[in-house]
């Protein structure tokens, strides 16, 4: 095959004129040949409109290999509508579904054509059809029902029971059985797409930091690295790469011990609910010694980190992880050897490999049933080209694999860390810049947030501003995954169902 | 049973001491800000221009006040203040005030609503509403249910059903989206009822005040009668807040210092 | 207030004069509705008050046993007779009242054809009440199974109805034969012939009232006829079926029929009440709950029948007694249930509860008596079927106490079974309730619901208030009139010692008192909460939806849904078949469920026998040639057979040729369900 | 037995008083158990005064149970409460056969309380009153199971007696038979009052709760009534449990008092263990477990047979 697509690395730019631009049906041609039958990932798809105004939208697709390790950029420039792909590659149907509701795109053959976000067009969309878009109501939807007098449905959200994000949930139920699920998102979106371009200015890194505010690192590392990439003369050094690694793996582990601790919650085992909600919260103190907040915000800086890290916190750190590992470890354990538990976690809400791999998704969610996918191995990026945590796999798919993926990463990541803190050398990596971006280009930079692959990518306009930035959170990957765990399932398992992925609301509808 | 209370011996007792005891705070914690106007340069607009969310209001003849509603806690201001007038206080977690001018100026602060005060001092039931939040505000919140902070040792509890609340908490900025949501859970609430604005977002849109997508925070909405100021708020100026608002001072801790002027 | 034998007579005479003449009046002025339709409602309303001034004294005892022959027949008024009359009477008189509503709407001759049949079934109830020999007996119940299969068929433009009305006549008509081989073979002085016509009685009298697998007619016709007639065959038909082995089974050891019914009454209580849950009409509901309440009766009954084998004098009355009362209890709440299902019916025009929902808007005083009703048959005190299932616990517990290790096992798994039936009634009644009347509408309809009609209104609230009475005048209940009735029926009344109403009657009263004592907390409670909240500003809001901007009526669960957890524990009884259209692909585009439970009498006994009839028949229709001399061959050939036969066994031969006749009768009934 | 009606009229008030402590005691074990300090031994009361001093809504859908159901639930309670015999001492309301109406009482209780929660056409309650309903009838065969066994252990059909007569300490296997009834009553307890591992008050999850899903749309007073019956009952069935292992011949009066008064807070303390413990049974295998328990009451009432050599 020619060029049709241009291959780049991860965590790297490229002039966006080099990226071939292809006719719709090739475009189509090449996508359809290179999901299907080289196994690439729909990393990003997304649409870029030729000017704010004017007419002419050019859709941008980024696929990814799980091994090769680079990324394939295609484009193609669309008139009114796009058909489908998704009859043929499930994995583009959310994409598609977005790209429909941003730039008002008809995407003939779809078959769930439906609002993802509930949002109004974008700039730049078709104009004819701006005029007609429809005054949307929240969760106002043709929902897929179930026929039969004696089935109903069970509308869960968007307030939930607990301290949770907003959604809209779907069963179409008969009695405790459930037929399917749709779940209807929206209720975050805070605009955020639409507040980027322009940038990089005083606002972009708060926002990208809270894009999903528990992913906050992995965000604006993401970002970091778009940044690096678009201006040379921004290059961090090795220490405050280490430094957003160390500060990533804190965050996986916050996540993944606070997630154990809610499944278990969900299934009534007191105990290990209550260490591990405690636990959780060590490792964000422990992200709080390093920079000041929980949630690391304003740890990563375009250029480097922006906070000091000596030897001597270093050591403070590490005895403290050593501290707090047995306990998460014996927490852990304490569930891991209850029957009770394991009865509830096995054979619950089991997603296929097949289904893993058709639908795209990303992170534990799919490494869960057997899918090894994991960036920091297949494209590392910062630190991670040097060493990175053992990657972890599960094969069942079900919430027990779920559970139980990310206790081996919580070890892998426990171990990675002693080892970097305890070799840790430098005084001071504090380094940050101000971005002067290339123009004309594109980015590309893919992290694995504690969720599975985030996907930032950038085109910059002539004046060296973001002219589109894109977002691709892993729980845009993710969600349908839930959708698909619940088919056939009881509703009373649809909470540890749900847990068992944990999903980002806002990173979703950002 | 037995390896239940085994690891329960490992782990410990494990619920804080604060209050009435302070809390840990990590050493780099940026508490409440403070503008020293006899370090603050004229005409120097460094820190207005850093500001991501504008909350620094410069006032003609006097010296700028700094807006904790809005504030973002990022520190930026600090940075480039050429005269380090601009400072963070470690210790001073205590930033909730009962009317949005308190959070300009905790002098000029409100007081709690006694009705609150004597139905619900010792049971106060919470229905949080994420509207259009990051999840950090929710997170931390949620961190005050775990051992460690162990809100219900107060009587306070969060409920599934609004029915069941006394009390509305919001995170986020209320996206456009979540609006009927949260003006319908709030209709849902039996009477007497009350309103918290917990981190920047809900007090005044914090970094996404200026979105097409967002209402920019409560205030417009449905008047809170308490703010905690952050983004996310540490959940000890959470619960220092709650306390306060429940009129439970004593179990708070000292009252808040007043600013440095 | 003593009825000289005179007056009785007169009374009886009068009965069914009003009765008869009523429904011949309304026959012949068919041609004007209105006409026929006061005639016969009046005659029909007069005819059932004079019944109970006569029913009742006779029941009470306050008259002496009368004997008379009329139409040159005989006739027998007694205690036994009055009990059994009166709920004839009493919801002769609501269904009457009631049918004036419910028939509202019906013109040409119609109405005039439905008040012939529902006199005249009235007629034959009350006949076979009073029934003093064979004869008359089988007279009246043949009578009863025609005019009321016309009255089941009266909607026979429905192919359901037709078909159900078809399936109640073979019923009868099978009953019916049983009953003549009972009573053919009870008077040969033959000793080998008792136990066969003891079975030929049970299955008899079985197929009226309800006993398991031969109740599969049941929720065919209850449901098909209208709502009227639907609640005098539930409430009065089917106890004539225990009247009738009462009084007219042959000698038997209470050992045997004990365990008989026992068993009987076990099975059905279980079965009818599992079959409940997972229907999805309300009438239908309604009938496999009868079939439950008659299980609870026949289990009252067994374990008084065991009691008296035992010499056992506290379980024999509580459990007789509690049988009896089980039978007055559920006919004043299942005819109201049904009434009320009528009225449901004529508001809404469908009867499957999945398409129901927020009917109590619409009729709030039916909604309150529906549940009120509902409940008390549930069993829950303060409800008048509650006094009734403690008394058959109280038998059963004295089975456990009474140290007979047999008697204890079979008496606690009939405790446990009731505790069972009871709560799945509960949960049956809840799904009743809840999916018709409460919640909101879940199909938008296609026309305004009538408001509530008083015609029909009227007779729900007296037999409602009939159920209350019931529960003030329990005792004197137990006290004055049952051990009289039970003293009448030749399978008790001829034991050695006499039943006491001691027993139980002291729990009767305490049961009473606390029944009220709730009525009155719940006063109080309520009082208590208006002052509460008497200050304070209510505010309305919908139901918490999770903040949902659409909410729909789609989103609350369905009379099927509620019950789909233990319809599923109970599959294996049900046959549930779900016929789906699955969710398929990422994508699914359109999918469908529906659910229909089978009845595994049809299911396991009757379908299997009627394909094996059918394979039969299809084989034997070879020997029809259509030869006239191949035929007559064949008759010689039977003809020497029975000779042989005869003289082998000294047998006077008409009885042999007999036997093949309730096969024919099965044949029919289970050729019945094929019919497309 | 010398009776003492005071201590059955003492027995009475403390269950009508410290009913809602039992709810504090068992949050406080489990705080205990996981190392947090928990709500106050008082909480309960605490929210009950502020819940009576609340407005309350009214949904839109209800067509009137919604409103009458906590009162009526409310009197079941209360009623049933007259027929323990508190400190052994018999009731002065007992009859023969109030272990009936005993629980059908109880039966009452659920039926309002799953009536009110249909009437609010929620998806939610409709839920928890599925489950609630399915669960109470496969529980009602072993409680009667249980009643059973009573009813032949003491030679009584009334509920006082039953459960403070003495016992024939001497025969090993009614020893062991009360054991395995009083388990089978501790867990008819936990199903009757939705705890764990059959449901989970704590989680605030619509789509797994029972009991609370069906009273999501309760507010102010009436919802203080469902959480004073919901407290009533509790302590109705652990001070039943509480009876069964307490021989009436223990000791007098006064000290059969306060056995029993400490019985039940045990019992929470108990509950509140088991809690810890375990986590919460799958759905679809309940109804197994309840028949077990069944079974399991049948025994019991086979070992009491033979132990007592079959009767009298």
């Amino acid at each position: 095959m020619t060029a049709t697509t241009l291959t780049i690395n991860n965590a790297t730019a490229a002039p966006l004129q080099e990226v071939p631009s292809l006719p719709v049906n090739d475009f189509r041609d090449t996508l359809q040949e290179l999901v299907q039958q080289q196994e690439h990932r729909v990393s990003a798809f997304f649409g870029l409109p030729a000017s704010p105004a004017g007419r002419g939208l050019e859709l941008v697709a980024v696929l990814s290999h799980p091994e090769a390790g680079k990324c394939e950029l295609v484009r193609t420039a669309v008139q009114d509508s796009f058909p489908s792909l998704t009859p043929d590659c499930p994995a583009f149907h959310w994409f598609e579904r977005e790209l429909a509701e941003q730039y008002c795109l008809e995407i003939p053959g779809h078959p769930w054509l439906k609002p993802i976000r509930f949002q109004p067009p974008l700039p730049g969309a078709c104009s004819r059809k701006t005029a007609t878009a429809p005054n949307l109501t929240v969760g106002d939807t043709n929902y897929f029902t179930l026929a039969g007098e004696a089935c109903h449905e069970v509308a869960v959200g968007p307030v939930h029971a607990g301290v949770i994000e907003p959604g809209h949930f779907r069963f179409q139920c008969l009695g405790e059985d459930v037929y399917s699920l749709e779940i209807s998102l929206g209720y975050q979106h805070r605009g955020l797409e639409k507040m980027l371009p322009g940038g990089p200015d005083r606002r972009t890194l708060p926002l990208i930091a809270t894009a999903s505010g528990d992913s906050s690192i992995a965000s604006t590392t993401a970002y970091a690295q778009l940044c690096e990439s678009l201006d040379p003369g921004l290059q961090p050094e090795s220490g405050a790469l280490l430094l957003r690694g160390i500060a990533a793996e804190l965050e996986r582990l916050a996540n993944h011990v606070g997630d154990l601790g809610a499944l278990a919650g969900d299934v009534a085992f007191l105990t290990t609910a209550a260490f591990c909600g405690r636990l959780r919260g060590e490792f964000l103190n422990m992200t709080a010694e390093i920079c000041g907040n929980r949630f690391g915000r304003n740890l990563v800086c375009p250029g480097g980190v922006n906070m000091t890290f000596t030897p001597a916190q270093a050591g403070k750190i590490l005895a403290w992880l050593q501290r707090v590992l047995p306990e998460v470890e014996n927490a852990l354990e304490l569930m891991f050897e209850s029957a009770t538990v394991l009865d509830r976690f096995e054979g619950t809400g089991t997603v296929s490999k097949a289904a893993a791999l058709e639908l795209g998704l990303v992170g534990p969610a799919a490494r869960a049933c057997g899918v090894a996918l994991d960036l920091r191995h297949s494209h590392p990026y910062g630190c991670y080209k040097v060493s990175a945590p053992a990657l972890a796999a599960g094969t069942s798919g079900d919430v027990l694999a779920r559970a139980w993926l990310r206790r081996q990463e919580i070890a892998a990541s426990a171990a990675w860390l002693q080892k970097q803190l305890a070799g840790w050398q430098k005084e001071n990596c504090r380094h940050r810049g101000t971005p002067r971006l290339a123009p004309g280009m594109i980015a590309v930079s893919m992290v694995e947030a504690w969720r599975g692959e985030m996907c930032h990518v950038a085109v910059t306009a002539a004046d060296g501003t973001f002219r589109r930035y894109k977002i691709v959170d892993p729980s845009f990957h993710n969600w349908f995954g839930l959708a698909m765990a619940m088919r056939g399932e009881q509703i009373s398992h649809f909470p540890i169902c749900n847990k068992s992925f944990n999903l980002s609301y806002c990173g979703h509808d950002l | 049973m037995f390896t239940v209370l085994k690891a329960r011996l490992k782990q410990g007792y494990r619920t804080g001491k604060f209050p009435p005891a302070p809390p840990n705070l990590p050493e780099k914690f940026q508490g409440r800000p403070a503008l020293a106007a006899s370090q603050c340069r004229q005409g120097c607009r460094a820190c207005l221009e850093v500001c991501p969310s504008a909350a620094i209001v410069p006032s003609e003849g006097r010296p700028a006040r700094i807006d904790t509603g809005r504030c973002l806690f990022c520190g930026e201001c600090a940075a480039v203040c050429p005269g380090e007038a601009i400072r963070f206080d470690p210790a001073e977690y205590r930033l909730s005030a009962f009317s949005r001018q308190g959070l300009l100026d905790p002098q000029q602060d409100s007081v709690p609503p006694a009705a609150l005060q004597k139905l619900c001092r010792r049971s106060l039931s919470i229905r949080q509403v994420s509207a259009g939040g990051c999840a950090a505000c929710e997170l931390d919140f949620n961190v005050l249910n775990t051992l460690a902070w162990d809100l219900s040792r107060f009587g306070i509890s969060v409920t599934a059903s609004p029915r069941h609340a006394d009390c509305l908490l919001i995170t986020g900025p209320v996206s456009r989206n979540m609006l009927i949501g949260l003006q319908k859970t709030y209709a849902a609430m039996p009477r007497p009822k009350w309103v918290i604005a917990c981190g920047a977002c809900a007090i005044s849109g914090g970094i996404y005040r200026d979105s097409s997508e967002c209402c920019g925070g409560m205030e417009e909405i449905i008047k809170p009668d308490l703010y905690i100021p952050g983004c996310p708020p540490h959940p000890a100026s959470i619960l220092d807040g709650l306390l306060r608002l429940l009129g439970r001072d004593r179990d708070a801790g000292p009252a808040p210092l007043p600013p440095k002027s | 207030m003593l009825l000289s034998a005179l007056s009785c007579f007169i009374l009886f005479a009068a009965v069914l004069f009003l009765l008869f003449f009523g429904a011949v009046w309304s026959w012949f002025s068919r041609r004007r509705p209105e006409r026929a339709k006061w005639l016969g409602a009046l005659s029909a309303m007069l005819g059932c008050c004079a019944g109970t001034v006569l029913a009742l004294p006779a029941a009470a005892q306050w008259v002496p046993a009368q004997h008379f022959a009329f139409l040159g027949l005989h006739w027998q008024i007694d205690a036994l007779a009055g009990f059994f009359m009166l709920p004839v009477l009493l919801l002769g008189l609501a269904a009457a009242g009631h049918s004036l509503g419910y028939l509202q709407g019906h013109g040409g001759q119609r109405q005039g054809t439905y008040w012939f049949f529902f006199n005249l079934t009235l007629l034959a109830m009350l006949l076979v009440c009073a029934a003093a020999t064979y004869i008359e007996l089988l007279l009246a119940w043949e009578l009863m199974g025609v005019m009321s299969f016309a009255l089941v068929a009266f909607s026979f433009q429905e192919q359901e109805t037709r078909h159900a009305a078809w399936v109640y006549l073979l019923a009868c008509h099978a009953g019916a034969v049983f009953l003549i081989l009972m009573f053919v073979l009870a008077g040969n002085p033959n000793p080998g012939y008792a136990g066969t016509a003891v079975a030929c009685g049970l299955l008899g009298f079985g197929l009226k009232a309800g006993f398991p697998i031969l109740h599969v007619w049941l929720p065919e016709a209850h449901p098909a006829a209208p709502a009227p007639v639907s609640a005098i065959m539930s409430a009065a038909m089917l106890n004539l079926g225990i009247y009738g082995i009462l009084r007219f089974l042959p000698p038997v050891s209470p050992g045997l029929l004990g365990w008989l019914l026992l068993g009987l009454g076990l099975s059905g209580a279980l079965l009818g009440i599992v079959l409940a849950l997972a229907q999805v009409n309300l009438k239908r509901l309604l009938a496999y709950s009868s079939i439950e309440n008659m299980g609870i009766a026949f289990l009252g009954l067994g374990l008084g029948f065991l009691g008296l084998s035992q010499q056992n004098a506290a379980m024999a009355v509580c459990g007789l007694g509690g049988g009896l009362l089980h039978l007055w209890n559920h006919a004043l709440l299942k005819g109201t249930l049904f009434l009320l299902a009528g009225a449901v019916f004529k508001s809404t025009g469908t009867l499957i509860i999945d398409k129901m929902g927020g009917l109590g808007k619409d009729l709030p005083v039916s909604k309150n008596l529906f549940i009120a009703n509902a409940a008390a048959l549930s069993g829950l005190p303060p409800g008048n079927a509650f006094l009734s299932e403690i008394m058959i616990y109280l038998a059963a517990f004295q089975g456990v106490l009474s140290g007979n290790h047999v008697i204890l096992a079979a008496a606690i798994i009939a405790a446990v079974g009731l505790a069972l039936s009871g709560g799945l009634a509960a949960a049956a009644f809840c799904k009743a309730s809840a999916a018709v009347f409460l919640g909101a509408a879940r199909n938008p309809r296609n026309h305004e619901p009538h408001p509530e009609c008083r015609l029909m209104l009227g007779p729900e609230l007296f037999l409602s208030l009939l159920a209350l009475a019931s529960v003030i005048f329990a005792p004197w209940l137990w006290e004055n009139i049952l051990p009289g009735v039970l003293q009448q029926s030749p399978l008790i009344g001829g034991g050695s010692w006499p039943l006491s109403a001691e027993h139980g009657s002291q729990t009767l009263s305490a049961v009473r008192n606390f029944s009220f004592a709730i009525i009155a907390l719940i006063a109080v409670l309520g009082f208590l909460r208006h002052r509460q909240l008497r200050r304070k500003v209510l505010d309305t809001g919908c139901t918490w939806d999770c903040g949902y901007a659409l909410p729909t009526a789609r989103m609350q669960y369905t009379g099927t849904a509620f019950t789909q957890p233990l319809s599923d524990y109970f599959r294996l009884t049900l046959g549930r078949h779900r016929s789906t259209v699955p969710v398929q692909g990422y994508f699914p585009q359109e999918a469908a469920v529906h659910i229909t439970a089978s009845d595994p009498g049809d299911r396991l006994v009757w379908h299997p026998l009627s394909r094996f009839t059918a394979r039969i028949a299809d084989k034997t229709r070879r020997i029809q040639s259509g030869y006239l001399h191949l035929y007559i061959l064949m008759i010689l050939i039977a003809l020497i057979a029975m000779l042989i036969y005869a003289v082998a066994s000294s047998l006077p031969p008409a009885a042999a040729p007999e036997p093949a006749l309730p096969a024919a009768g099965q044949l029919h009934q289970n050729a019945a369900p094929l019919q497309p | 037995m010398p009776q003492n009606p005071f201590f059955w009229w003492a027995g009475l008030i403390t269950a009508l008083l410290l009913a809602p402590l039992l709810p504090g005691v068992i949050n406080k074990t489990k705080a205990c158990f996981v190392g947090r300090q928990g709500p106050s031994l008082l909480q309960p009361y605490y929210n009950l005064h502020k819940l009576f001093r609340k407005d309350c809504i009214r949904s839109s859908t209800s067509c009137g149970p919604l409103a009458w159901a906590p009162g009526l639930e409310l009197s079941a309670l209360l009623l049933a409460l007259l027929f323990l015999p508190y400190a052994n001492q018999l009731s002065p309301f007992a009859f023969t056969g109030d272990a009936f109406l005993f629980a059908y009482l109880l039966g009452l209780g659920r039926f309002a309380l799953v009536i009110g929660a249909m009437d609010t056409g929620s998806s939610f309650e409709g839920m928890g009153a599925s489950r609630e309903v399915q669960f109470a009838a496969l529980t009602e065969g072993a409680f009667f199971a249980v009643i059973g066994f009573l009813a032949f252990a003491s030679r009584s059909l009334n509920l006082s007696e039953m459960l403070s007569c003495p016992l024939p300490a001497n025969v090993p296997t009614v020893i062991a038979a009360v054991i395995l009834a009083a388990g089978i009553a501790f867990i008819v307890m936990l199903v009757e009052n939705s705890r764990v591992p059959f449901d989970d008050p704590e989680t605030h999850l619509e789509l797994t709760m029972i009991h609370e899903a069906m009273i999501l749309d309760y507010s102010g007073p009436d919802l203080g009534f469902i959480l004073y019956s919901a407290a009533l009952k509790l302590w109705l069935m652990t001070a039943l449990v509480v009876l069964m292992l307490l021989p009436g011949d223990l000791a007098s009066a006064p000290v059969l008092f306060i056995l029993h008064l400490l019985g039940v807070l045990l019992g929470g303390i108990v509950i509140g263990a088991v809690e810890a413990v375990s986590a919460r049974f799958r759905f679809l295998k309940l109804p197994q477990f309840l028949l077990g328990a069944l079974c399991t009451a049948l025994i019991a009432l086979a070992l009491t047979v033979i132990g007592t050599g079959g009767g009298r």
